[in-house]
């Protein structure tokens, strides 16, 4: 299985039935194509609807109808559309269950880096801030290292998106919860040991007696 | 009851050195056919107010390619090379400000707040340099209205006297915006009889909204 | 000519045409009845609607559709509804052109009191300081003395509506424009002297040196 | 899917004590028949947040009449004499807020702003013992955010899923406290299937709703 699709997965099981989720650009996006038949979730779009669906047929795009990309999306039933002022007073004023956004750096007090590169990637922080500031669970789902360099950090070097604490961290590896005692060791992947787990993080991780098998479905 | 303008006629309303909030999301719902009138025009040193400067060839991407702009203050330029290089070479200046805060600061200018107290932005560098205020023992940002000169406006539809309508995720910041402008430019789809759009429907009530830019064909 | 209806006419003749208006109860509504026909105003009721109209139909009054007293009323075409939050958002957002409102006190530098009377009269503001506070021309309409006791006072002596200096004072006798230099007689009344004026305002009151003649129409 | 329940159901859901927003003005707009369930249930000790208390046997005056208030927040009290003499005799407390605050400082409630700096009540009695904030060398005063345990909104129509329309005046305050209760109880006259009201239409979308009360018959 994919790296991504393994993590996609895992996400996938967090979503609860009936709740309003926002999915971040990228490998989050990809949390939806997962959920159980029978869980039944209205996805936000931060540029303005709720009930985001799938592709639209071809020739039947709305160029007034796209996700937070830009890409031409549905609406299900029951969808509503709603301004910029609107679509942010949900984020910020607690009433979106859940975000799943990429990281480029966790640290230890849980705090996600995910927005700038200094002098590198400057695109700015869109939605990102106020996403990881208000919702309800922030889910950080991401490659558990970059190309080798670890990305679970014991403290984020790249500025920070918030000060508010992740609630959860998804990679291929692991599924690790911070928590005001630090990095939880909460699941580890299927053929992964807690040492390779370890090996791959250089932010110090609190290991239970005996971690979960991280599940995919 | 407005007048119905040309793009040309509204793009010379529009001075050097004036400040537009543009509506728009990845240049959906922008104002599409004024923008590039102010290309046209060969505009200079405008300070754009908008979400994001879209993409090459697409919407605020017009402006940005014809060099018409010497400040942006968006909440990402990420899909826009043009902007990045223009910004790094020092031509253009960018402001970075967190989508939610972002339109909380227009909506602000436009209601008549002095200001709005976030946690957005807060232990990030958007904090830097800014007041903070303690209330209830948690800390906020203190964030400062925004406003415009003009305001370009797309919409849906409008009638005779300028009451807007808009569709689907192309509302974004064009609500908004519509209410934080000295001048208020609007450019609709269809423009129907005083009567058609039922008082429920109005988004933007036409004593915002200064000129209507006529209709296409 | 009724005393009520000679402060009425007068009220009607400042306002503007295609302006957005919002009228008080009591006194201020009256002057809807005396705009010359060819001024086309949107009048604003601060529980939502721009666009207010007459009296309904006998068996066609609506239970959502009334002013700001409670009373019935229809919408014009053309006419919007809003939520609370847009209705004063246009007036704190000096969106409002102008207000005409009752005074229990106007002060020399300009200052209304108009929402108590201490340990007597405690309705609450309603929307009193907002619309002080916040529409771009104010015109205060009441009688001149009450029972004997000026109204227009050195200083008020009940609780301020607001500290920005109203635009105008209309009563039966005068018209009186607050400035930075004090309070300055511009009408008087037809068959009212100068020393009338005086002998019913406590305040001192700058008279030019041939204050006009207050028009009626 | 909401479940539909009855207004003595839902009056149930509401303990003694609790802090509920209504939504209303002078009763237009109110949700009728839950505020008589709360009556008829014998609630008690409620701090009530509404605009104002209508005025006996309409709306939130029935609550009044029925001694269930201990406090209130509003903007306006003054066409229900029995608010008052209760008010005076000291059985109900009664914070008056002006309108425009009143509605500002309940969407940083539901928006997750702590809060919001305005103009409206500097110099009056509005502003004792309140922070003021200095921006750009304009002094505000710093209003803070309200929030409910409990919202109940009176709307025109809902669909099977929550999203609400309102209509005319009747939206007032509903829209706005429809986002700042831990729990939302929408009262509609007529609830149609999912795809009866268009996205755009949508006032109040239904992932804010927890519940609808049941037809009338």
């Amino acid at each position: 299985m994919d790296v991504k699709e393994r993590i996609a997965r895992r996400v996938a099981l967090e979503v609860e039935p009936d709740s309003l989720v926002n999915l971040g650009i990228g490998l989050p996006s990809m949390v939806a194509n997962y959920l159980p038949k029978d869980v039944h979730v209205f996805f936000q779009a931060e540029n303005g609807v709720i009930g985001l669906g799938a592709r639209p047929p071809e020739g039947m795009e709305d160029p007034d109808l796209t996700d937070a990309g830009g890409g031409f999306v549905t609406a299900v039933p029951g969808a509503a559309s709603i301004d910029s002022a609107m679509s942010f007073g949900l984020i910020r004023g607690g009433h979106l269950d859940m975000t799943v956004l990429g990281g480029l750096q966790v640290d230890q007090k849980g705090h996600l880096a995910n927005w700038m590169v200094p002098g590198k990637m400057v695109p700015g922080m869109g939605g990102a801030m106020d996403l990881v500031a208000g919702a309800k669970k922030v889910v950080v789902a991401m490659v558990h290292a970059a190309k080798g360099t670890p990305k679970i950090v014991p403290e984020c070097t790249l500025p920070l998106t918030a000060l508010r604490r992740v609630d959860l961290i998804v990679t291929e590896l692991a599924v690790i919860m911070p928590t005001e005692e630090g990095l939880v060791l909460r699941e580890t992947a299927e053929g992964v040991s807690v040492d390779e787990v370890r090996a791959a993080t250089s932010a110090e991780l609190l290991v239970p007696a005996a971690p979960g098998l991280m599940r995919l479905a | 009851m407005k007048d119905a303008i040309s793009p040309a006629e509204a793009a010379a309303l529009i001075p050097d050195g004036a400040t537009v909030l543009i509506g728009g999301f990845m240049a959906v719902g922008s104002p599409h056919r004024l923008i590039e009138a102010l290309v046209a025009a060969g505009r200079r040193d405008l300070t754009v107010i908008a979400n994001d400067t879209a993409m090459p060839g697409k919407g605020i991407g017009h402006l940005i390619s014809a060099r018409a702009v010497r400040k942006v203050i968006a909440s990402h330029i990420g899909l826009n090379p043009e902007t990045q290089a223009q910004m790094i070479a020092g031509e253009i200046e960018v402001e970075l400000v967190p989508q939610g805060t972002l339109v909380e600061r227009i909506r602000a200018g436009g209601v008549g707040l002095g200001g709005v107290l976030t946690a957005t932005g807060l232990g990030t560098p958007v904090a830097e340099g800014k007041q903070t205020v303690e209330v209830d023992g948690k800390t906020y940002l203190l964030e400062t209205p925004l406003r415009g000169d003009f305001a370009l406006v797309g919409c849906h539809q409008a009638d005779y006297i300028g009451n807007l309508e808009y569709s689907l995720t192309a509302h974004n910041f064009n609500p908004i915006i519509a209410m934080a402008a000295d001048e208020v430019i609007a450019e609709p789809r269809t423009i129907v009889p005083v009567g058609v759009i039922s008082p429920d429907a109005v988004k933007t009530p036409g004593v915002l909204v200064d000129h209507l830019i006529e209709r296409a064909l």
